[in-house]
């Protein structure tokens, strides 16, 4: 059983996937079915095992492809903590897919790669060792490309071949740096931390960098996250997915992994390259703001400003102080179901309204009002009000960076948190204060829309009201941190 | 024994029977052959698998006298993947050699063609006899110009006779570099050269035989034969000689450096071998990056493919074929070619689908292609993820392993070169993917069996699985594996 | 002695054959120039095997081989260059030819 | 399983309340007339500051663990915003008209109310910070909530200090709370002095409290969005939300340290400051946001200066101001000229005592704020009645001044007597509490030395109105400072939003290259077709190769 659990997870996810693939265009109905279905049993199944790694179980399967070549699926605290983000938004985001495309054309190919892009994540996620991570991690490049491309026009296309020409080369740099490092430590598993004393620091450092360029591409760090803004032409499932569980957070938690399971905190402070990967996501959170205050489209602005957001977990990571950990790693989920409600509602005002631009806001609060109701419950979220989530992750952050001995993050932060109100707020002052224009139309009367994104709303809300309780993602961080990592 | 036999002898009875033959039981000859020839290799695999190297000296003489043909686990390898390439090439001709698409000549002329190519293949890769190589070669060579010469026109006889010149070419220096082999150690065996007393005539002779097996592999800068040759060939006849053709001169490559003379492999013979190959991947993947038509594309990246064999070299051979990682490197590098000649097979295949959908392999003219043929276009993006050697396909074990080596032996920068590559292969392989996924569809296309249509996708999807799968056949090429390189990781 | 004579022979004639092989650009003269080539090694092969005196089977034999695929060769390679001719009425490779 | 909670749900029922009935415009039906709810909301508060803010509450599984626990004098101030707020909802109710955008006002009324208790509730640092930016951020829908161009514009500025000053408060509070490993407030104040960056920390809270309190030169956000706001938001902004500022100040400012002096001075310039530039305006809720201004200097400087009675002190003014406030409201509604007398009479009569006239609630409470502090600030608070008579004074004058609003005209009698009502209890409640705040005997005030001293300043400042009365004075719009502000806000908007075409350009330029450099490649394979060239070639290779090996034998 225990080796049979992380298996089964996996295809939840991908037999779905395989099978839409060969599905008849017309057969909604099975297709949504199957979809539904997997999801469905993928929740199940982390909900039973959340208890069960609460309590100190872990799930262990392994496949050798090769000397050297360990596939390694293993279900520990930190796995748990994102394939539960990831289960749960799939889910989510699938009901709204299926409402948002109705009947539209290619919609097997759509739910195909839509479900494969989830295995990947969750391969990811489950991924005990750094082979079978990579070979997840290009497995979600691949997947994610197709999604981007969906609406198959010149944008869509250009977008698709943008973010392939960023993911590849950051592909490559990853793998560079895991056979530089394996070929060393020999094979390494997120169980057992490698010995890295065989190796210079130059070629310690060297490593780590080669290993954040490859997963930072994903995460979007600066300068590397030029694709992102420029995936926006993908169709608003698909920007929701993106952008809050499957490849940017993928890059994230590759961050966290690659700091606390390759390197280990002690050594990435040791080897000096903890504060400048926490410099650079700094910079990546203000440059991130800054851009998107710059932006008159709204996926754009929102695009932006996953830019900024992500690399809070980063920069949790980075500081590489407990606390610090804890708000990275809520951050994750935190950052997901806001990020996932803006997109949301983003897409609702698309579809309903026709509405693309930050002007054409201007009061849908009146005619929209639950839509209107959750961007704001997530912008108020990304700005970081109590009690909504990115409150709690914030204030960890910052506690955590005046414990590792960096209270120039607080800067960072403060910055940030204007940054957002600056470029959140007029959106709100837009869609609740001004008038709407004549000839606006649109309603939000679609509840297989609105449905999602109320429930992300209301859990980003949640998630702040009960952070300290135990089943919080807060409470579930902190069991990571003082039990995995803890002194 | 008998499945070696069979693998040696089968297509070159078949290639003769089917010249007395009228079509229809021609192609069925053919495929029967073929269907006998993938169960003798796999027949042969298995017993490699059990038993070892299995070695069969003709009429019972040893060499020097008589002939030795032996198959290690490379060797049997190679037979199985060509065995299967060979497959589904006779498959996908079966539809598009006819009489009535290619003209008579074409539909009679490929099938005997095709299997005295794999006759010759198979010769090839078994035989232990510098002298049986060459004229196994010679065979290849031959039956590979004719094929690009089927269709008849003066493009196609430009191209098959350019890259004749280069055959033939290639053919005199491995036959001047054999006869000064043999004036010095009056034997041809390689096994028996590998024991041999130096010899001064050596360096030369090693240097003749090496060149002669470069024009004929299509390494930078040979390579300019091998786009012309596959712009003029029919598309069956394209896959094999991507596929397979450079294989064979290749293992004669692998066969002479690492096991009748490794003791000549110095190291800025090595390097510049090394160095050829590094600049065929980048070479290649820049020319194929500006290539307009599909097959094109196709042929320059098995340009730079090939370059990625030669890393074997540094990595492997000389003096670090003692070392832990040469094992990792070398079976890295039979993987690449394992998995490319999967790949390249299905490429062109899918590539000869296209051209017999739309009469022509002009990207422009492939746009939205995908709609239409589905299986194909999946096909070719499955074999596009092993040739980018992207994960979990077999390309991606092959440059794992070889990556992991180059690390290992502190020569970082043949990991940048394979790193690059693959960037490469990404940037050159984006555009007919593009093309074919685009959305608007103002092709007609003709209606292409379904059948066809599974043949490069099951190529593709094999490619793939030699990744998943890789333990198996990576323990199978470590049998019988050149000595020095043995005692790996 | 005969031998040197032979070996001498053999590599004028491979010299000959390189020659024309490089610098002609006539189909025809290259295909000459091949089997030239081919003479001269075959020629040098004997040579080599007989260097010790006594009579040695083996090159024989497999000059006898060679001599075959050279021919085989030959005949494909002239059937190609006929064939050019015909279709293009061109006997030199089209990039080599003087007279686009 | 831990506890769902510890101790009284008593404070805890006084912040739900509103935020329940906050939920209200949510429901269609009761929509339209959410706003009779907003004279509802406080009375749970009212009901607990009268018991005397009885009971702690430790629910540890919300947010970050709440723990309700009263502030020092809380009872003083939740009874004090539980009236403000009750007076100014009855007024609202009356006043605004009932439609979508009330519903919203009622949403967010409630919320900013249940903000502006909770900060006196708040035991733990989180919670604290989550009530403050309640009362802070939800109050922006009282400013804008006419949607004036004039509203909008206030509502921006105030959004922007406002979210400026939480960001200020996040910094201070996060030092904090690291240096004590500890979230209860008491803990954070103590740890705060000694830790790292403590100096940091604390001028980062007295900026993001004096935001909110209208300490000068932060101040600015005050005289643009009381005149912009409805008179009932402007209410509950001057009366109870601005204490917000001061309770933080109390909570976690040592003042023992140089802090307090700090405090001090810029309280004692604010106080004369802001009440001499109060003569600049014309509108009468400007002048009283400068007021308002002047006194929260006052009250600053108490607590700069340690004083235990500045409760008292906000007590009185919370009450008197808001009254105030709606005594323009009031106005405004007066139909005949009787009730517009007697509107103005009971303005005048709260302004008097905020000024301090002798025997009035506001004399009570400058008597007892002179208690315990040191004579030269007594001395200031005593000048301090000057400037406040002069100032409420040229209030009056533009009071009369000012145009009626007829369609308010039936509901005068109520809002009248909602306005007297706040105005009598800001004359009474402080005598009622006198005994038991300052501990003094009942009769103190009422000692002739006391009685002078609050009378002649008053009398100095009514001859000053007499003097600035029918003068031409200069005239400005509200926010002083915030002008020169503007401009070079402008000037960075404008930077950061350039379009860099040049990068453009010149990408496309590295673009046109690597594709020449592309085409060129073509042609260099077709060099190396030629077969002479490869020919010659093939031999030097092997050649080469030759050489190669044989060199290292």
């Amino acid at each position: 059983m225990s080796a049979a659990l992380p298996v089964l997870i996996l295809l939840s996810s991908l037999i779905p996937a395989g099978v839409t693939f060969f599905l008849a265009q017309d057969s909604h109905r099975f297709r949504n079915m199957l979809n539904l279905g997997g999801a469905t049993l993928k929740l199940g199944l982390i909900i039973w095992m959340l208890r069960a790694v609460a309590d100190g179980a872990s799930y262990e399967a392994t496949l050798s492809l090769a000397p050297g070549l360990v596939m390694l699926l293993r279900v520990d605290a930190l796995a748990l903590l994102f394939i539960s983000l990831s289960a749960t938004l799939w889910f989510l985001t699938t009901i709204y897919a299926i409402a948002y495309f109705g009947t539209k054309a290619e919609l097997s190919r759509f739910f195909g790669f839509f479900s494969l892009c989830v295995a990947a994540t969750t391969g990811l996620a489950l991924s005990g060792s750094l082979i079978s991570f990579f070979i997840f991690f290009e497995l979600l490049t691949l997947s994610t490309w197709p999604l981007v491309a969906h609406k198959q026009d010149k944008p869509s296309l250009a977008a698709a071949r943008v973010y392939l020409a960023y993911a590849l080369p950051g592909s490559a740099a990853l793998l560079w740096a895991i056979i530089w490092l394996e070929s060393a430590t020999g094979p390494v598993l997120f169980t057992d931390p490698p010995d890295l004393s065989t190796l210079e620091p130059g070629a310690l450092r060297a490593i780590f960098v080669l290993f954040i360029i490859g997963v930072g591409v994903k995460a979007a760090i600066v300068p590397l996250h030029g694709w992102l803004p420029t995936a926006m032409a993908a169709p608003a499932p698909v920007s929701a997915l993106l952008h809050a569980v499957a490849v940017v957070k993928a890059g994230a938690f590759g961050v966290v992994r690659i700091i606390y399971d390759v390197f280990g905190a002690a050594n990435v402070v040791a080897l000096g390259v903890g504060l400048p990967l926490a410099a650079l996501a700094s910079v990546t959170i203000i440059w991130g703001s800054v851009r998107a205050l710059q932006q008159d489209e709204i996926k754009k602005r929102l695009a932006f400003s996953t830019v900024s957001q992500v690399s809070y977990i980063v920069l949790g990571a980075a500081l590489a102080s407990p606390l610090a950990m804890i708000g990275g790693l809520v951050h994750l989920i935190h950052q997901g179901l806001m990020k996932i409600t803006l997109f949301f509602c983003a897409g609702i005002y698309d579809e309903r309204a026709g509405i693309k631009t930050i002007a054409g806001l201007n009061g849908m609060g009146a005619r929209m009002p639950w839509t209107s109701a959750c961007f704001s419950i997530g912008a108020i979220g990304m700005i970081g009000l109590p009690p909504l989530a990115g409150f709690v992750s914030k204030f960890y952050l910052g506690l955590g960076a005046l414990e590792a001995g960096a209270p120039w993050v607080l800067g960072v932060l403060v910055a940030s948190t204007l940054l957002n109100a600056a470029y959140f707020l007029p959106l709100l002052y837009r869609l609740w204060f001004l008038p709407a224009a004549e000839d606006t139309t649109g309603d939000d009367r679609a509840p297989a829309l609105i449905g999602p994104a109320v429930v992300t709303a209301l859990a980003t809300f949640g998630v702040g009201m009960l952070a300290a309780s135990a089943i919080s993602p807060l409470g579930w961080a902190t069991l990571i941190v003082t039990r995995e990592y803890g002194p | 024994m008998t499945a070696l036999v069979v693998v040696v002898t089968l297509p070159l009875l078949a290639a003769l029977a089917v010249l007395v033959l009228p079509e229809r039981a021609r192609v069925k000859l053919a495929l029967g052959s073929v269907a006998l020839g993938v169960l003798a290799a796999l027949m042969l695999a298995r017993a490699v698998w059990q038993d070892g190297a299995v070695l069969l000296t003709l009429g019972g003489w040893a060499p020097p006298l008589g002939i030795a043909l032996r198959a290690d686990g490379l060797a049997a390898a190679l037979t199985l993947m060509s065995a299967l390439v060979m497959a589904a090439v006779a498959l996908a001709a079966r539809f598009e050699m006819r009489t009535r698409r290619v003209g008579a000549r074409a539909a009679f002329g490929f099938w005997p063609l095709m299997l005295l190519l794999w006759g010759a293949l198979n010769a090839v890769y078994v035989s232990r006899d510098l002298f049986n190589l060459y004229v196994g070669i010679e065979l290849l060579s031959l039956a590979a110009v004719a094929l690009v010469a089927l269709s008849g026109t003066a493009q196609a006889l430009a191209a098959a006779l350019r890259y004749m010149i280069f055959a033939l070419a290639g053919s005199l220096l491995y036959l001047a570099g054999v006869v000064l082999s043999y004036a010095a150690h009056g034997t041809l065996d390689i096994g028996l050269l590998g024991e041999r007393i130096p010899a001064h005539s050596d360096a030369l002779a090693l240097g003749l035989m090496t060149a002669g097996l470069l024009a004929k592999t299509a390494l930078f800068p040979f390579h300019v034969w091998l786009p012309t040759a596959h712009a003029a060939a029919p598309a069956p006849a394209s896959a094999l000689l991507s596929a397979l053709v450079p294989k064979a001169s290749f293992l004669i490559l692998i066969r002479l450096w690492f096991e009748a003379m490794p003791d000549l492999a110095s190291p800025p013979a090595i390097l510049m071998l090394a160095m050829l190959g590094a600049v065929a991947v980048i070479w290649g993947g820049i020319l194929a990056l500006v290539q307009k038509r599909l097959k094109l594309i196709v042929a320059y990246s098995t340009v730079a493919q090939l370059g990625y064999l030669f890393m074997v070299f540094p990595l492997a051979g000389g003096a670090g074929s003692a070392q832990p990682w040469s094992a990792g490197a070398w079976t890295g590098a039979m993987f690449h070619a394992l998995s490319h000649g999967l790949a390249k097979a299905a490429m062109f295949l899918a590539a000869g689908i296209c051209i017999a959908a739309v009469g022509s392999d002009r990207l422009g003219d492939l746009r939205g292609l995908a709609r239409q043929l589905p299986m194909t276009s999946f096909a070719f993006a499955l074999a596009a993820i092993t040739l980018m050697g992207l994960p979990p396909s077999g390309g991606f074990t092959a440059k794992y392993l070889l990556m992991t080596s180059s690390f290992a032996a502190g020569q970082w920068p043949w990991a940048l070169l394979l790193a690059g590559g693959g960037l490469l292969a990404a940037a050159y392989l984006y555009r007919p993917m593009a093309a074919l996924f685009a959305r608007e569809a103002r092709v007609t296309a003709r209606p292409i069996p379904r059948v066809w249509q599974a043949v490069p996708l099951a190529l593709a999807a094999l490619s793939i699985l030699l990744g998943v799968l890789s333990a198996t056949p990576f323990d199978l090429l470590q049998i019988a594996r050149p000595e020095p390189a043995a005692e790996g990781l | 002695m005969n031998l040197t004579v032979f070996a001498l022979t053999g590599a004028a004639l491979v010299g000959l054959g390189v020659y024309g092989l490089l610098a002609l650009p006539h189909l025809l003269r290259r295909v000459i120039a091949f089997n030239l080539t081919g003479s001269g090694l075959f020629l040098f092969f004997g040579a080599a095997g007989a260097r010790v005196g006594v009579l040695d089977a083996i090159p024989q034999a497999l000059i006898i081989t060679g001599i075959v695929v050279a021919l085989s060769a030959s005949a494909l390679a002239v059937g190609l260059v006929v064939a050019l001719a015909r279709s293009s009425g061109k006997v030199v490779l089209p990039d080599e030819d003087p007279s686009p | 399983m831990t506890t769902l909670y510890s101790g009284s749900l008593l404070p805890l029922a006084v912040l739900v309340w509103p935020l329940l009935l906050g939920l209200v415009p949510a429901i269609p039906r009761w929509r339209n007339r959410a706003l009779l709810a907003l004279p509802l909301a406080p009375l749970p508060a009212l009901g607990y500051a009268l018991a005397g803010a009885p009971g702690a509450l430790f629910v540890p599984d919300l947010v970050l663990g709440v723990y309700l626990a009263p502030v020092p004098g809380a009872a003083l101030f939740l009874g004090m915003t539980a009236l403000v707020w009750i007076v100014a909802g009855m007024h609202a109710a009356l006043t605004l008209p009932p439609g979508p955008q009330a519903g919203i006002l009622t949403g967010f009324w409630c919320l900013t109310l249940a903000g502006n208790l909770g900060v006196f509730l708040a035991g733990d640092v989180v919670t604290f910070y989550l009530a403050f930016a309640a009362v802070s951020l939800a109050a922006w829908f009282l400013v804008v909530h006419e949607r004036t161009p004039q509203a909008l514009a206030a509502g921006k500025l105030y959004i922007t200090l406002a979210v400026l000053g939480e960001a200020a408060l996040l910094i201070g509070l996060m030092i904090g709370v690291a240096a004590a490993e500890d979230l209860q407030i008491a803990s954070v104040r103590d740890a705060l002095p000694d830790a790292p960056l403590g100096a940091f920390a604390i001028a980062a809270l007295v900026a993001g409290f004096g935001i909110k309190a209208g300490m000068v030169p932060l101040h600015l956000w005050l005289p643009v969005a009381h005149p912009a706001a409805p008179v009932p938001g402007s209410a509950v902004l001057s009366g109870a939300i601005v204490k917000a500022g001061l309770i933080g100040m109390i909570l976690f400012i040592p003042v023992a340290s140089g802090w307090g002096s700090a405090l001090i001075m810029a309280g004692l310039v604010g106080c004369f400051g802001a009440a001499l530039w109060g003569l600049t305006q014309r509108n009468p809720k400007a002048v009283l946001a400068y007021s308002t201004v002047s006194q929260m200097g006052l009250m600053l400087a108490l607590v700069g200066a340690g004083s235990g009675n500045v409760a008292y002190y906000a007590l009185h003014h919370g009450l008197a101001k808001a009254g105030l406030f709606l005594c323009v409201g009031a106005v405004a509604a007066a139909g005949t000229a009787r009730a517009r007398l007697l509107s103005m009479g009971v303005a005048g009569i709260v302004a008097l005592s905020v000024a301090g006239f002798p025997l009035s609630g506001g004399a009570l409470v400058k008597l007892a704020g002179k208690d315990g502090i040191a004579s030269g600030l007594a001395l200031g608070l005593t000048l301090s009645s000057i400037s406040t008579t002069l100032v409420l004074g040229w209030f009056m004058l533009r009071l009369a001044q000012q145009d009626a609003k007829p369609d308010h005209q039936p509901v005068w009698p109520h809002l009248f007597a909602g306005t007297a009502t706040l105005g009598a209890l800001a004359l009474v409640v402080p005598w009622a509490l006198w005994g038991n705040v300052t501990g003094f005997q009942g009769s103190y005030p009422l000692w002739p030395e006391h009685v002078l001293a609050a009378l002649w300043p008053i009398m100095l400042g009514l001859g000053a109105v007499l003097v600035v009365r029918g003068r031409a004075l200069p005239s400005h719009p509200p926010g002083d400072v915030l002008a020169l502000l503007e401009l070079l806000w402008v000037r960075e908007v404008q930077v950061l939003k350039d379009p860099s075409r040049l990068r453009q350009n010149a990408t496309k330029g590295h673009r046109r290259a690597a594709l020449r450099f592309l085409l060129r490649s073509r042609r260099a394979d077709k060099v190396l077709q030629s077969w002479p060239r490869a020919g010659f070639l093939l031999t030097a290779v092997a050649l080469a190769f030759a050489l190669l090996i044989g060199l290292a034998d």
